[in-house]
């Protein structure tokens, strides 16, 4: 068992090196401006803007971001970057499991609801972000609550879960519906109600169905996240420092991929806090086979 | 019986959506709201009308990216999960890059691949929509793949089938559902993604690009009119798709 | 509202921020953009305590890709907003009461680049080329400019300018012919660039630029907006406006007068260009503004009249023009301005930079 | 005064089922059969022929089309809200995430029966089937005849006295399932419980009933109803020759009451 | 010279599974057994005493740990390359999206049969199996007697002289189950194929056998052979008294084999 596990972990850090290799060799081999058909480019561009080498991203994070004083050096600035996206993505994406569940509690207890809401669930998803970002933040600003302000980083989680609570919707209600007859006959045979069967049957059944919702809503928090950002700038996260490193594009493009990694790891470090809470509800999975 | 659950089918999501609409616009009627602060729906179905053949022709843009985009992902998702099923090493290695590519968010890419395709051409566009359907397809098409009930793969032994014929009469006709509900999640995926992209370069003619220019200018009966085209486009991608999975299972009969 | 905005008072020499801080009125900007040298004028007002001479406590906003500064102003976001004049034209026929209180760049920042070697001399030769632009209304003067060229978007490489991402990656190799670019930022990206042939930077001698201010079809770019309706009929607000102008005119003095201490102020104030890139941009941007006509801010009527009248003409993709009827005359004020002038004046401070004479900048390998 | 001796009494009941694409299925129709308290009654018959169908009428799981069903005298949605059956399917329909203590308390839990008591009922249950030890596992590491045992205890928690058992050992091997029926036979008669008990296999039903009710297809109805009075049900039992004569009986009443058609029966109404 | 009479021979056999947690299971141990050509052989026991686990070294699906097994005369191997039988499982295991005569086909154009003899071939199965109607038919559109037939169509598809079939009638209720045997009676002195039938059911195994192999677990091994030699296998044979005899010698058989131990055997190897 440890075994296969510890080999599957050595296969894809050779999976990540295997792409860095492939990555140089393309770059030594490929011409400058990669492979065209007629007007098309097929195959990538080999030159350091476009595909700088990994070497130079490496080291890259090793030095400041700017020559200015005190600036931090660039791998401590992206990971503070990194933290302070992830924190507004769990936000976002607290948000959107909540909001996702709730609907999907909605359209389980009554059918109608089920067939008027849903195709709107999957028509929200087409809306653009980008169209829906500065809306979000015009009608945040426009809240005042005695004391409470709206910040700009709330709009964001806000966005974030615009995404997230999608896939949480479609999936809890799958999961929600899920008992066989039998079971659910069976509280109707104990004259259980609407609330006990919820709570009883149909919500841990719905736990395997919910979690890979989850992941999937942990990686939509994350790119929700990212876009507000860039959308509504809001400072301080990844996004903004994409867009931001972007001025260097062209005069220090290894540079550019230094909140691409940031970006990266976040989504990996929330797939492994949902991860984490799967484990915690490991008891409600027990018929899941591990993949 | 019928005539009721095609009433809820049809009727209640058209019914929500009317008297939601209606709310909209007697909100905005009531407290005369300025367009630039909320449009109104009639204002945003008045610009649609006035804006149609430029919204066809920017949908028709960025739909094409999308579907270029939709197809070049599904392929390789698919072929991509064949070999991975074929050799788990294969599978383990690809693991990490999946999970990273199913968490970079297109904002990251949208420049890289601009930088490496090219600028002026829709080429990047097309890979981060491509890349984007990847995803799901390379996950639901390997979990198809690995569907395979026991007693199936008994029965390709017993008769001493080649592996070619177990994929292609077992594995890959199995999977099809899988295949098929990976190619629905990506569709309006393509779309969105095709359309975000529009927002980090490229040839200025598509949806995503006109619902900025207009919104820059406050224009936002405009930009919503443009929305609307977008809604629209991801309707119809989701739509066929969807269309197409419903005929598909009911043609091979349910499992 | 307050966003992740700068506190006025957080600048290096700002001492005078710990006196009685409740009699100062708070007042919010939005910029166009992120934090950068463009707005150095309000940084440096905001550092020098210029603002807070002036009894206010300044809360800067910065932009960001869909925030529309007129927007942020209308529904109360902020005080007051930085943004272009043609862009705003548009948000005002669509009902947005603001009034452009302070003009602060007199001269446009935007211009085509395009290699030397490219054949592109004029707005005449962007024919059949692949031309750039950001979009976002930023694309007024260029369309206006080969308009009076005859030439139309549907004359370009297919059929419509190329849209020009963050950076200048297209330009460089080579998928965009012709680039939009500002004299602070894009033209200085290019110039940070290594050229693959010579293993040296970008120069000048590389580059020919088509310049709007030449061509005539500059537009009215950076001015300040304030709400039309609270003007009108909010006494403080008025006075507000006023010191707010005379700091930001302050700030501008500064940033002409010291060059290398205002881009510090703005890169202390949260900006990650490089240093070089950020002297660059105070530099030019203080050639936008000085030296001055009529007063740092003070709108010339001529060239209000040509950017409306271009508004009136110039036809976006979808055959529409930007305006279709005379803007308002609340539309812009001297009234703020010229107080504001007066005052400085007043003061003894001159406010047309008749001295102003622009430093030199090496601009290193990405800016740094 | 029979109500308030019968366990059950069912009275010219019809059942038609309205299927989906606007069909109508006959599944009961003119059914009358009264079980007596503390009565073993098996119903047997082909695929299809509504022994489901009724059983589920009798828990207030569907509702009767015509006809009246009365449970120890009140209606059946009473009888269901004041738990007076237990009921068993199939499936042994146990909830994964619960242990097999958990899932045997389940209805107790439900019905606000207190921990102490839940927790004392549950041990008495455990013992009864002989799962003591496997109080704390989990469904998916019993086997399927241990399930099934689980789901005969959860059915039994309230001590109710009607039961009511579809097909709770079709999953079982022969051999364990002879084994459950002689559990259940002690049970029952520990308990005194009634029972209503469908079962596809004629020798099952012999062993276990009172009485056999045969039924028949399209529409359901009762063709027969077989006595049987063994003095005793032990292991002789299924091998003396009274036996074979009662499987012979119901073999001959099932082929019987469907003489006509000699066809693979009930296999086209799946 | 025996290998060129006997269908399959099986000598001494043992196998062990090596579980993930590192245990050892021992399924088989020394079990010998000769199936003659054509001979009807059924294997009973309770669950988990290795029926399956035979059945499937027969099929060349899992190898054995010791010992020989001869399809033949040939190894098993070979025989499974040769197509030398034909095997049907407890879950009829059609492909759903492959109609009744595709599936049925299945196995002629694994095998490179052109479309013509396919095509004939299966119109011959269908109406032996009295499907003819259902030919373009998906499996879901089919009961489970049906599929099972199709199943079992299948299996035969290539005329083998040797056919594997592991509780085939499982899923089907008692009525279907028994029609289902007599179909296979018919089928197999038509072809005068061999068979090796695993079932839990004692009057099937003695309604359709030659002879009845009795197992018992832990290790499963060969406990008994009851020899059966009725003259005819039809619907009265089922109300005969050889056959209840036959019944209660095969189910001594199967208590006595396990006397040591009365609980509920092979319930807890599931
Ligand atoms: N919910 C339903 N809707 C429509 N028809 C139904 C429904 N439930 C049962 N039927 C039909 O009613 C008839 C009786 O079904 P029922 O399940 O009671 O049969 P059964 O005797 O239990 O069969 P089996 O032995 O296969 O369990 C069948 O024809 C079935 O198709
Ligand atoms: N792949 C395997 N790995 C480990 N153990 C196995 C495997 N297959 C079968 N066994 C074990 O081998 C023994 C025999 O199993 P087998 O399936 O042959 O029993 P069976 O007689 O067919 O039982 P049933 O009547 O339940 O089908 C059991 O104890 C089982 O747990
Ligand atoms: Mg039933
Ligand atoms: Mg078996």
């Amino acid at each position: 068992m440890r075994t296969a596990r510890a080999q599957a972990t050595l296969w894809s850090v050779v999976g990540v090196l295997g792409v860095a290799a492939l990555w140089e060799l393309y770059k030594a081999i490929a011409p400058d401006d990669g492979v065209t058909v007629g007007t098309v480019t097929v195959l990538p561009r080999t030159t350091d803007i476009a595909m700088p080498h990994i070497w130079d991203m490496v080291t890259r994070l090793f030095e400041p971001v700017t020559r200015a004083a005190g600036a931090d050096v660039l791998w401590w600035a992206v990971l503070q970057a990194a933290a302070f996206s992830l924190g507004i993505a769990v936000l976002g994406w607290v948000l959107g499991v909540v909001s996702g569940m709730l609907l999907a509690l909605l359209m389980q207890r009554w059918i109608t609801a089920e067939s008027a809401v849903l195709p709107w669930v999957v028509l929200s998803q087409t809306v653009p972000l980008i169209a829906i970002a500065p809306l979000v933040k015009r009608w945040g600003t426009a809240i005042h609550l005695g004391p409470f302000q709206w910040e700009n980083w709330m709009s964001v989680a806000v966005i974030a879960s615009y995404l997230a609570f999608f896939p949480v919707a479609v999936s809890a209600l799958r999961g929600l519906k899920s008992p066989p007859q039998a079971d659910t006959d069976l509280f109707h045979a104990y004259a259980a109600g609407w609330w006990t069967t919820l709570v009883r049957l149909r919500l841990p059944a719905s736990v395997p169905y919910l979690m890979p919702a989850l992941k999937l809503a942990a990686a939509n928090a994350v790119v929700g996240t990212v876009v507000a950002e860039v959308s509504i700038g809001l400072g301080g996260g990844i996004g903004r420092m994409i867009i931001e490193f972007a001025a260097t594009a062209s005069g220090d493009p290894a540079k550019t991929w230094a909140p691409i990694l940031g970006a990266v790891l976040i989504g990996l470090l929330s797939a492994g806090l949902v991860a984490l809470l799967g484990r915690g509800l490991g008891r409600f999975r027990r018929g899941e086979v591990p993949a | 019986m019928r005539g009721a659950t095609t009433a809820r089918t049809m009727l209640a999501p058209a019914v929500l959506g009317v008297v939601a609409i209606a709310l909209w616009q007697l909100l905005v009627v009531a407290f005369d709201v300025a367009p630039f602060l909320v449009p109104s729906p009639s204002g945003i179905a008045d610009a649609f009308a006035r804006s149609l053949s430029h919204i066809v022709d920017a949908a028709r843009v960025t739909g094409l990216n999308a579907l270029i985009g939709l197809v070049m992902g599904a392929l390789t998702g698919i072929l991509v999960a064949i070999l991975a099923n074929a050799l788990r090493v294969m599978s383990q290695m690809l693991a990490p890059l999946v999970a990273a590519l199913a968490v970079i968010p297109i904002v990251a890419l949208a420049p890289v691949f601009y930088a490496m395709f090219g600028a002026a051409a829709h080429t990047g566009r097309q890979i981060i929509a491509a890349i984007a359907v990847f995803v799901p397809m390379y996950l639901n098409t390997l979990n198809g793949l690995r569907q395979v009930e026991p007693v199936h793969r008994d029965l390709m032994r017993s008769y001493a089938a080649t592996a070619e014929q177990a994929n292609r009469l077992l594995l890959l006709p199995g999977a099809v559902p899988y295949v098929l509900n990976g190619l629905k999640i990506g569709s309006s995926l393509a779309v969105i993604s095709a359309l975000i992209a529009e927002y980090f370069g490229g040839p200025a003619n598509g949806l995503g690009k006109a619902i900025t220019s207009a919104a820059a200018g406050s224009n936002y009966t405009g930009a919503w009119a443009y929305v609307l085209g977008a809604v629209l486009l991801g309707a119809l991608f989701y739509g066929v798709t969807a269309g197409i999975e419903a005929w598909a299972l009911r043609r091979r009969g349910g499992s | 509202s307050a966003d992740e905005a700068e506190p006025a008072a957080s600048g290096a020499s700002g001492d005078t921020g710990s006196e009685a801080p409740a009699e100062l009125t708070a007042v919010s900007v939005q910029l166009q953009w992120l934090t950068q040298a463009q707005f150095a004028c309000y940084y440096a007002a905001a550092d020098q305590g210029y603002y807070e001479d002036a009894g206010l406590d300044v809360t800067i906003i910065p932009g960001a890709v869909d925030i529309v500064p007129i927007d942020v102003l209308t529904s109360g976001g902020a005080d007051f907003a930085v943004s272009w004049v043609p862009k705003v034209l548009g948000a005002i026929e669509q009902g947005a009461a603001v009034t452009d209180v302070a003009q602060i760049f007199e001269r446009s920042g935007t211009m085509q680049v395009a290699f030397a070697d490219s054949g592109i001399t004029s707005a005449a030769d962007l024919a059949g080329k692949s031309v750039g632009s950001w979009g976002y209304g930023n694309e007024w003067e260029l369309i206006a400019g080969m308009q009076a060229s005859g030439v139309t978007l549907e004359d370009l490489e297919g059929g419509s300018t190329v849209q020009q991402a963050f950076d200048m990656n297209a330009f460089i190799a080579g998928d965009i012919d012709a680039a939009q670019a500002m004299t602070y930022n894009e033209y200085a990206q290019v110039l940070e660039t290594v050229n693959p042939e010579t293993g040296e930077l970008y120069t000048a001698d590389d580059l020919v630029v088509i310049d709007w201010n030449d061509e005539g079809t500059a537009m009215l770019q950076d001015a300040i907006w304030a709400d039309s309706e609270r003007l009108a009929s909010d006494e403080a607000y008025a006075e507000t406006t006023t010191a707010f102008i005379k700091g930001t005119i302050e700030g501008c003095l500064y940033a002409k007068d010291e060059p290398e201490a205002a881009a510090d102020i703005v890169t202390a104030a949260g900006s990650t260009l490089g240093t070089s890139h950020q002297l660059w941009m105070t530099n030019e941007v203080n050639k936008l503004i000085f030296p001055s006509t009529s007063g740092v801010g003070h709108i010339n009527e001529d060239q209000w009249d040509a950017t409306v009248a271009m508004a009136l003409e110039t036809v976006n993709p979808e055959g529409a023009t930007i305006i279709s009827a005379d803007p308002p005359e609340a539309a812009y004020s001297n009234e703020y301005v010229d107080a504001a002038l007066a005052e400085l004046a007043e003061e003894g401070v001159d406010t047309m930079g008749a001295d102003f004479a622009p430093i030199e900048v090496t601009l290193n390998e990405g800016g740094e | 005064m029979s109500a308030t001796r019968a366990a059950v009494t069912i009275s010219g009941v019809d059942k038609v089922f309205r299927t989906r694409k606007g069909g109508e299925v006959h599944a009961l129709s003119d059914v009358s059969l009264e079980v007596a308290a503390g009565e073993f009654v098996s119903l047997i018959g082909p695929s299809g022929c509504g022994k489901s169908t009724l059983m589920r009428l009798v828990a207030d799981l569907d509702p009767v089309t015509s006809g009246t069903i009365e449970v120890f005298g009140k209606s059946v949605e009473q009888a269901r809200k004041d738990q007076d059956y237990g009921i068993a399917f199939q499936q042994a329909g146990l909830l994964p995430w619960r242990t097999v203590r958990a899932n045997i308390e389940l209805p107790l839990e439900i019905h606000g029966v207190e921990a102490r008591a839940r927790r004392e009922r549950s041990d008495e249950l455990l013992a009864l089937i002989g799962l003591e030890d496997f109080a704390d596992h989990h469904p998916d590491q019993l086997s399927g005849g241990m399930k099934q045992r689980v789901a005969i205890a959860r059915s039994m928690a309230e001590r109710p006295r009607l039961l009511l058992m579809d097909e709770p050992f079709g999953a079982l091997d022969e051999m364990t399932r002879e084994h459950m029926q002689n559990e259940l036979v002690a049970l029952c008669q520990e308990t005194g419980a009634a029972v209503i008990f469908v079962t596809h296999s004629i020798p099952e039903a012999v062993f276990l009933s009172d009485r056999v009710v045969v039924m028949s297809p399209r529409p359901g109805r009762i063709t027969d109803v077989i006595d049987l009075s063994f003095s005793s049900r032990d292991e002789e039992l299924r091998e003396d020759a009274a036996f074979y004569e009662g499987v012979t009986a119901v073999r001959s009443a099932l082929h019987g009451g469907a003489d006509a058609s000699s066809g693979p029966r009930g296999v086209e109404n799946r």
